[in-house]
């Protein structure tokens, strides 16, 4: 039964994982694989994971498994908002067949958003020495 | 799969070396890091290696019920990749500050100090 | 047909080749930004093979590494989008 | 806790070096620290080799873990001497740091990064676990970074990158060696491994690691033709640096080497010509690099460098009489090289410059320092009685007897050029009239000084050109030792039985 | 790079990682783990607080200068292997331990506090070259 | 300050869970540890009340997961198929939420189904851009996320 | 004995001190050392001339076999008395000749040093001992010639001494070191013993040509020469002392020395007659075209010094005994006419030969020592030069084969050696005193003294030879092994020798009166400079300069990358060739080997490809990113082969790299491809065989057995002992915990290190280094 369960999941995660790398490998833009890639892989390893936590069945593993799934749901989001934000100010093209684009014009040439306060000191003003 | 692995840790020396080689400062770096991983990769073939068998004693037991792979050569490569990361994290700065001061990033007009005064 | 050959002839075989594909595209890139999605996204299935490995050799230890993948990959994603955005403010 | 004898000096410098950290920027206190840390240094030093000279190696298994299982520190009587010129050295130039490295410098850290050099050249000549002797390397390589670095001026830098790039290559080669040495043997501990090195079946890659060894401790001895990294960085730091490099560094090469070749490997017919060819290219490129140079800082450099072709000769030819010599050399070499970088750096905070060509009229200006100096200058020449003389005799001596004419050749040759290099710069420094030097606005120049930092700076001076004297004058005492040291080297079964408690 | 949503997430992920990390240390002489990557991932828990919410705010938070967690730990790694020296007649670096054994961590010893030490070298040390080089970019 | 006990407590379990021991000393030291930590890193930051969240955030939970699996379809679709079908681009979706948190909270879910992916949040905190895979037209889009995901988030925030 | 050598370094030691209170007339009281010494070795005379040897012992070095022993023969005696006798009479013109010099404490303490190490080399009996003696004088000699050190041409002159004795010096040494280890003992007097064995071993060609070298740098002879006549920048009272009368004689005292152990060889022979005839006629025959009277000097110098070695080389009863004879007279005499030179030169300000006349009229007692010098160097009846010369004949005609030419060399060389001391000793003051040096005056006392007493010394002894003859000659003899038969005499009768004597001086004094000193000569002399030794030595040693310079440069030419694949190649060499050239061939064992599974050739297929991106990516973040890959395939590879420990810490570390990368690129260079094709080929090779090399070794030690010992000891006793069960994290702890105590302080430093480099930025006062 558990054995079944097991393949069950990481066959379902797997595949989830199949799709986003076709997804990184087909699609046009790096928006479009960004979007594509974020939920598929997340989904395919939270199973692949909750497989392995069925597999080991004791609490520990469990609670690692709940955790590593919680880092993830946390983290994959933030970093794909990160890259795209980035390679959006960065000057990547949208996909020519794109619809519309209600961020065009939003940041400045020099690339920083309108009025954007500094943080970790984004310019590198070299200091003479 | 030792001999691939051997392969590899090639490849990772000449590789190391032929960036080392180069006249620009980051791809030095970039060759004595990828040198140091060649050979904490060494120490790890040479002290043989084994799939599956962590060196951590099982729950309930004293000692090793079964395999496991030796954890010697682990401790020391932990200790030289720890070792290796203060040494580049110092030489990134290097570079960065050497750039700076020199003007140059060109290994070849870093030579100053080779002429006689 | 046991859970380890299942796991072995055709999960790790489909992790692989995902593996292969965003590995190809991290080569070509073009962008950097591409390139960088590529890793995060090996980091994400390297998770996913170790989870599975842990099955394999029966050694839950091996989540942990999981576990600080999960954690700090994504620091590496956050550096690099933070020097791309920085590269471009220069 | 005294058993714990051996690793005092270590636990000392230890503990100093964290004292320091938490002085941090409060250079008074530092200076304090450190001098009087270094004269309770010296204190356990003393005390550890006299303890050595008379119960024989002393060891320290670290974690009480016997050996060849822990880490095992030993003093025979080798690594006692060395640990007691590494204390003589590290007092003076503790106290000339003091007068001389600017605040600036002080204020990041100099002194406590100096105890972990200091730490680091002790924990090496101690230990006797090859990963932990290359970990002690790592200190050592580090700090020396650091020193050489601190302050980024654009010549250091320079030298630095170069000196950087071929150490962390030396490192690396030395990790590759070690990796195949623990693939052949599976152990680590030194004593341990003469025994299991010997009964490897497979003598080629025995042969291949030996070699492995020599070119990473080659490449820190600063041997030709490794040795690029020496004068491209040692005139660049700060003269108190320099002394402590030039004195030290490359000597805990030699000694590696020395250990490494007598106690795990044997130097075979093949070893012997490519040591014997290293020795003979290293006495010969050292000296005539130092004929061409005219900054005296990097004139002693290829000094360094050539006068380490003596002990490597010494190796080579591997018969107690050579060994001997070698070692009389290293002894003598510590002391007169710390000493003569640091007269470099009198010489130029009195002058603002290194240049020969610049400087002049010492001899006039300063006769009593003029006199003070010519003591190490002189015992580097090797004029006889002086320290540099003594190590010579047994180094032809075993030349003749084992028939290596060439090497007796470049051990003469060079002697005759270090001999015409110094002369050359006592001519030039001392005798010659200076030309005008631009006076420089708010160079801290040696007149302006307290006589408190003037002492700091020449008591040292003083106190090593005693320890040089003494050398040569005391020459018996410092050939036995030597001798004892060889004999122990080449007979090492009483090493051995220490280390593994037999 | 200062964005809403990676401030906010680093909000949570900053206590979370450092639970993980003394979790890390803890367990270490059980399981993977220890003082190093116990260290490492305090530290890049920091460094992230750091990207999300500039170097001041991060410096504000540890409240004194990391590097001063270099002495500390070296000297509690130092004395903790110094403890059978001064204690016991054992040498230098002997697992000096509690005869009790404890709740959480198990066997109290001297060599958790060598591994905290390592901890507290290897935070002081990233902090401390991170934050000096994003100071002077 | 119930902020803070509630971190506390909340650090303390996932301690708990994390070393999968319950014993009272574990727990014990768990919220000791959480306690310490907190205070070297607190600087006050949210205001969730933790009590009236469970069972909003169980619906929630189904709720995404239910967007979770729909998206991954379409997209399995779109990948499986040899012509591409999508019609992507930017949107600037108006914000009705304002703290922090559920602006991070909408971002991230956004981000999570597959075809989405929140790119930035305009200073003010009134416009979150979102690229999107399958744009009709902006107003389907925009009220697509107001009446789902932005409407729950409110209520459970609330 | 000791004492007595020590007195003159004492005597130096106390004037770094006491410096201060030798200046003015105090001065002359140091004359009192060597003068007390001269006392001390007179009284010696009676016991030595009875055949006694006076010996004394100290343990110095044992164990290297360097003990000072010290002896008093004949020979040490006579060269002792010189060195206190001539010394005191220095001692004393010094104090005038240098009246008022700043440094004048200084010169004397370098005169005490030179005296003690002189006196240390003759009486050593101990080769080693002796040795360092022998270095001692090159020293003290160097410091001594460089005296005005301000003058370039001093400091140069001084420098090339010191390198041409000092040369002779090694090797003397080296040369001491075989005879000390055929003979097996390094004291002389025992090595007399040994003369046969020590022929007849394989080394005594390399031993004689060892000493010669030595023996012939130190004393001037032909073609190690030239350092003599610059040496001539010295003050006249160390031109006197030295480099005439006892310095440059130590050559001559060590082939002395030798003779009775090496000696009796016909390479011995045959070499010394040749190099000393060379010489004697050589710089004889230079003295024509000398105008400076310091130069005259010292070519005269180095004839006689030649003379000295042709006669050890001639080797019969009559050589040796003319040899100790001579050694006498040239020290009377030649000490005379420097001295004289220098009163000259402090009075007038001149020594130019061709300018100098009529001083008699100012300085008549000058005028009668230079006369008195002048004939005794002709050899002139009834000086003690007479004695010298007529011996010298004997010995030549002595000899069968050659005896005709040598005689006839004899002659020629005594005639020019006459002429040269007419001009020297007589020239200058005879004619009309020239309107410029009219107002100059007699010198002070202690100037014209000290040359007047040797002078008529020189005419004393002459008149009754029986002063020197069994008190001094005849033991000298003796100790050299000679047969000590002859008398000396003035007057042997109408014999062929006195022929001779007569053709000597009618031809030498005919020399005088037809022949001027004249700069013509001079410059016309200097056009065949080129081929002199010196300056082909000078020009030698620019070509080793040369060679210098560009070996340096070569090898440490600045390039990072050159050094870089210097040192690979030199391993790559070393180590293959090691590898290639085994018996037994490569030891692989491919069986061994676990099968590979796919998903491992993934992961080394993936992590290969990042390499090889690594080092082909044209961007630095592209780099970057691509190593990152590497290392997170490395990790993977961790944890497929057992090492969850060290997969943690990789990939931890590997971020962290990256971050700082990031932090720090955009300040760093952009990247650079400026290596040409060639280049990148070159490397390319260099790198590929290193990696092959690394990858060899790796596999032919997977094929050796292997040893577990250590590891299954912490397996064992991780938990039992140490109470832990993650046996890396123990290791790591407790098992190694010094490494990684070490390894946290490397850290630390690392983190001081980049701060130090980042915030510390030195005020531009503060830099090093300017120049
Ligand atoms: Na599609
Ligand atoms: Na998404």
């Amino acid at each position: 039964m558990i054995s079944i369960t097991v393949a069950v999941l990481a066959s379902l995660g797997s595949l989830f994982i199949l799709l986003a790398a076709v997804g990184i490998l087909r699609m046009p833009d790096t928006y479009l694989r960004m979007a594509v890639t974020t939920k598929a892989a997340t989904l395919g390893i939270g199973l692949i994971l909750i497989a392995a936590a069925v597999y080991f069945h004791d609490l520990s593993t469990t609670t690692r498994v709940v955790a590593i799934i919680v880092f993830i749901l946390l983290t994959a989001p933030v970093g794909a908002h990160l890259i795209g934000k980035a390679s959006y100010i960065a000057g990547n093209k949208l996909w020519e067949r794109s619809v519309m684009d209600d961020l065009k014009g939003k940041y400045r040439k020099t690339g920083r958003k309108v009025g954007a306060p500094r943080n970790m000191k984004e310019s590198s003003d070299e200091d003479a020495g | 799969m030792e001999i691939l692995l051997a392969l590899m840790i090639g490849t990772l020396y000449a590789a190391g070396i032929y960036m080392i080689l180069r006249r620009s400062l980051v791809k030095l770096i970039i060759g004595i890091i990828l040198l140091g991983n060649g050979a904490n990769l060494l120490i790890f073939l040479l002290g043989r290696i084994a799939k599956g068998h962590p060196p951590i004693i099982p729950e309930g037991a004293e000692t090793f019920l079964e395999a496991y792979s030796d954890p010697l050569p682990q401790a020391l490569i932990l200790t030289a990749i720890v070792i290796s990361f203060g040494l580049q994290s110092f030489a990134i700065i290097l570079v960065k500050r050497a750039h700076k001061v020199v003007k140059t990033d060109d290994l070849d007009e870093m030579n100053a100090t080779d002429e006689y005064s | 047909m046991t859970l380890n050959e299942f796991l072995y002839f055709i999960i790790l075989p489909v992790l692989s080749l995902s593996i292969l594909m965003v590995f190809f595209r991290f080569v070509k890139g073009p962008t950097i930004s591409d390139r960088v999605v590529a890793v995060d996204l090996l980091v994400t299935i390297g998770i996913g093979v170790i989870a599975v490995y842990s099955i394999l050799t029966h050694q839950h230890t091996f989540l942990d590494i999981a576990l600080i993948l999960a954690l700090i990959g994504f620091l590496g994603t956050v550096a690099y989008s933070f020097y791309i955005q920085k590269r471009k403010n220069k | 806790m005294i058993e714990q004898l051996t690793i005092f000096p270590l636990l000392l410098q230890m503990a100093l070096a964290i004292l320091l950290m938490f002085s941090w920027s409060r250079i008074s206190w530092q200076k304090n620290i450190s001098i009087f840390g270094n004269i309770l240094n010296m204190g356990v030093s003393v005390w550890l080799f006299i303890t050595v000279w008379q119960n024989g190696t002393q060891t320290v298994q670290a974690g009480s873990w016997d050996a060849p299982f822990g880490i095992t520190f030993a003093a025979d009587t080798f690594s006692a001497t060395l640990v007691l010129l590494t204390s003589f050295a590290g007092l003076a130039v503790s106290s000339f740091s003091s007068g001389s490295v600017i605040p600036a410098r002080l204020k990041f850290g100099f002194f406590p990064i100096f105890h972990f050099l200091l730490l680091g050249l002790n924990g090496a000549f101690l230990t006797g676990d090859l990963f932990n002797l290359y970990v002690w390397f790592e200190i050592i390589i580090i700090t020396s970074f650091v020193l050489l670095t601190i302050g980024g001026e654009k010549a250091q830098l320079e030298g630095a990158v170069k000196y950087f790039t071929l150490n962390i290559l030396a490192s690396i080669v030395f990790l590759t060696a070690i990796a195949v040495l623990y693939g052949l043997t599976g152990s680590l501990n030194m004593a341990d491994l003469a025994s299991k090195v010997a009964a490897v079946e497979n003598r080629t890659l025995v042969q291949v690691n030996a070699l492995l060894f020599l070119v990473g401790f080659g490449i820190k001895s600063a041997v030709f033709p490794l040795y690029f990294w020496l004068p491209a960085s040692y005139h660049t730091p700060p003269s108190a640096v320099s002394a402590i490099f030039g004195g030290l560094l490359t000597k805990v090469g030699v000694y590696a080497l020395m250990r490494v070749f007598t106690l795990i490997f044997e130097v075979d017919a093949f070893l012997e010509n490519v040591l014997l060819a290293i020795a003979v290219l290293t006495l010969f490129s050292g000296a005539i690099g130092a004929i061409v140079q005219n900054n005296i800082r990097k004139v002693f450099s290829y000094l360094v460098i050539c006068h380490i072709g003596y002990m490597i000769a010494g190796l080579g030819m591997m018969t107690q009489v050579a060994l001997a010599g070698a070692i009389f050399y290293l002894i003598h070499d510590i002391v007169v090289k710390t000493n003569l970088f640091m007269v470099s750096g009198v010489i130029y905070k009195i002058t603002a410059t290194h240049s020969m060509r610049k400087l002049g009229g010492f001899y006039a200006d300063y006769p009593k320092m003029s006199l003070l100096f010519a003591i190490p200058l002189f015992s580097l020449v090797g004029i006889p009685p002086l320290s540099g003389f003594w190590p010579k005799l047994s180094l032809v001596l075993a030349g003749w007897s084992t028939e290596n004419y060439l090497l007796i050749g470049a051990i003469l040759f060079s002697s005759f050029i270090t001999l015409f290099v110094i002369v050359k710069l006592w001519g030039e420094v001392f005798w010659k009239t200076a030309g005008q030097l631009p006076k420089l606005r708010n160079f801290p120049y040696f007149q302006k000084l307290t006589w408190p930092r003037k002492a700091e700076m020449i008591i040292p001076i003083i106190f090593l050109s005693i320890i040089s004297l003494y050398i040569g004058f005391g020459a018996e005492n410092i050939q036995s030792l030597a001798s004892r040291i060889a004999f122990e080297l080449s007979d090492n079964q009483e090493y051995i039985n220490a280390v593994l408690n037999k | 790079m200062k964005t809403i949503i990676l401030r906010t997430a680093s909000n949570y992920m900053l206590p979370l990682l450092l639970v993980f990390s003394v979790f890390i240390l803890l367990r270490g002489h059980y399981l993977p783990g220890g003082g190093f990557v116990g260290g490492l991932i305090a530290s890049i828990a920091f460094v992230l607080h750091a990207f999300a919410n500039g170097l001041e705010d991060t410096k504000n938070l540890i409240k004194f200068h990391p590097g001063f967690l270099m002495p500390a730990g070296l000297g509690i790694s130092f004395f903790s292997g110094l403890v059978p020296v001064l204690f016991t007649d054992k040498s230098f670096l002997t697992g000096t331990w509690y005869p009790h054994h404890l709740p959480v961590i198990g066997s109290l010893g001297t060599a958790l506090f060598f591994d905290i030490g390592v901890y507290l070298v290897v935070v002081g040390v990233t902090l401390t070259i991170i934050f000096t080089i994003s100071e002077s970019t | 300050m119930k902020n803070r006990f509630l971190a506390n407590i909340l650090l303390t379990f996932i301690w708990v869970a994390l070393t999968g021991s319950f014993a009272f000393a574990n727990v014990v030291f768990g919220f000791f540890l959480s306690y310490f930590l907190l205070l070297v890193i607190t600087r006050g930051s949210g205001r969730a009340r933790y009590f009236r969240m469970v069972p909003k955030a169980i619906s929630f939970f189904f709720f995404f997961l239910y967007e979770l699996v729909k998206a991954n379809l379409q997209v399995a679709w779109e990948m499986g198929t040899p012509k591409f079908y999508m019609t992507p681009g930017i949107v600037g979706v108006p914000l009705d939420i304002h703290s922090d948190n559920e602006i991070t909270m909408l971002a991230n879910l956004i981000t999570l189904t597959p075809g989405t992916l929140s790119l930035d949040v305009s200073e003010d905190k009134k416009v979150l851009y979102v690229y999107s895979m399958y744009i009709t037209n902006r107003e389907d889009f925009v009220r697509g996320i107001k009446q789902g995901f932005e409407k729950r988030i409110k209520e459970l925030y609330s | 004995m000791l004492t007595a050598i020590l007195s003159g370094f004492i005597f130096s030691i106390f004037l770094i001190f006491a410096g201060k209170f030798l200046k003015g007339k105090l001065a002359v009281l140091s004359a009192l050392v060597p003068f007390g010494l001269f006392v001390y070795f007179l009284s010696f005379i009676q016991r030595v001339s009875e055949g006694e040897v006076i010996r004394q012992n100290i343990e110095w070095v044992p164990s290297m076999g360097l003990n000072l022993n010290f002896t008093l023969d004949g020979l040490s005696l006579l060269f002792s008395l010189l060195i206190t006798g001539i010394g005191f009479l220095v001692f004393a013109y010094t104090a005038a000749y240098l009246k008022g010099n700043d440094y004048l404490d200084r010169f004397y303490g370098y005169l005490g040093m030179f005296m003690g190490a002189m006196l240390g080399l003759v009486l050593s009996d101990n080769l080693l001992c002796m040795f360092i003696f022998w270095e001692l004088t090159s020293i003290s000699s160097f410091f001594l010639i460089g005296f005005n050190n301000t003058s370039e041409a001093s400091r140069k002159s001084a420098i090339l001494a010191l390198a041409v004795t000092g040369s002779g010096g090694f090797l003397l040494l080296a040369g001491a070191l075989l005879l000390g280890s055929v003979a097996g003992t390094y004291s002389l007097s025992e090595m007399m013993s040994l003369s046969g064995f020590i022929s007849e071993s394989p080394y005594y060609l390399v031993i004689v040509i060892l000493v010669f070298g030595a023996a012939f740098t130190k004393s001037a002879q032909f073609p190690f020469h030239f350092w003599l006549p610059g040496a001539m920048k010295a003050p006249t009272p160390v031109s006197t002392y030295l480099h005439s009368a006892t310095m440059v004689k130590a050559g001559v005292y060590l082939l002395l020395r030798f003779t009775p152990i090496l000696g009796n060889q016909e390479v011995w022979n045959v070499t010394l007659i040749t190099v000393g005839g060379i010489t004697m006629f050589y710089a004889a025959f230079h003295t024509l075209f000398r105008t400076d009277l310091k130069g005259i000097l010292a070519y005269s110098t180095i004839s006689v010094l030649g003379v000295l070695v042709f006669l050890i080389g001639l080797g019969n009863e009559y050589a040796l005994t003319a040899a100790a004879v001579y050694i006498i007279v040239h020290a009377l005499y030649k000490a005379t006419l420097f001295l004289i030179t220098g009163i000259i030169d402090h009075e007038t300000g001149t020594r130019n030969v061709t300018v100098l006349a009529g001083l008699r009229k100012v300085m008549w007692p000058v005028a009668l020592a230079g006369f008195l010098a002048a004939v005794s160097s002709g050899g002139i009846p009834p000086t003690v030069g007479f004695l010298g010369k007529d011996l010298i004949y004997e010995a030549t005609l002595d000899m069968d084969n050659w005896g005709m030419w040598l005689t006839i060399l004899a002659i020629a060389t005594n005639v020019l050696v006459l002429y040269a001391g007419f001009v020297a000793g007589i020239k200058p003051f005879m004619g009309e005193l020239p309107e410029k040096f009219s107002k100059v005056h007699m010198p002070s006392v202690l100037m014209w003294v000290p040359p007047m007493i040797l002078a008529f010394l020189g005419i004393l002894v002459g008149i009754f030879p029986v002063l020197i003859d069994t008190t001094i000659v005849r033991p000298v003899v003796d100790a050299v092994g000679g047969e000590a038969n002859l008398h000396l005499k003035i007057w042997h009768g109408f014999t062929e020798i006195l022929g001779l004597s007569a053709i000597t001086l009618v031809v030498g004094i005919g020399l005088y009166f037809i022949l001027k000193p004249s700069e013509k000569w001079e410059s016309r002399i200097a056009k065949l400079d080129f081929i002199a030794p010196k300056n082909i030595t000078l020009f030698l040693s620019s070509l080793f300069r040369d060679f210098s310079n560009w070996w340096t440069r070569i090898f440490q030419n600045g390039f990072l990358r050159n050094y870089v694949s210097t040192i690979i190649l030199f391993l790559v060499v070393i180590v293959g060739y090691s590898l290639l050239t085994q018996q037994n061939g490569f030891r692989i064992d491919f069986s061994s080997f676990d099968k590979m599974t796919y998903y491992e050739m993934i992961i080394m297929g993936i992590m290969f490809l990042s390499i090889i991106f690594v080092v082909v990516a044209k961007s630095r973040l592209t780099a970057v990113v691509a190593m990152g890959v590497v290392g997170y395939a490395i990790c993977l590879m961790f944890v497929i082969y057992s090492a969850p420990d060290l997969a943690m810490t990789q990939f931890s570390i590997d971020t962290l790299t990256v971050i700082l990368f990031v932090l720090v690129l955009s300040s760093l260079p952009k990247y650079l491809s400026i290596s040409d094709y060639k280049m990148r080929i070159i490397d390319g090779i260099l790198s590929l065989s290193f990696g092959l090399l690394i990858t060899l070794i790796a596999l032919e030690v997977l094929g050796e057995p292997v040893n577990k010992e250590i590891s299954n000891y912490y397996a064992d006793n991780a938990y039992v002992l140490a109470k832990g069960k993650n046996v890396v994290n123990v290791i790591l702890v407790d098992f190694r915990g010094a490494d990684t105590l070490i390894e946290i302080s490397v850290l630390t430093v690392a983190a001081l290190g980049v701060f130090s480099l980042l915030k510390l930025r030195l005020r531009r006062e503060d830099r090093e280094l300017k120049d």
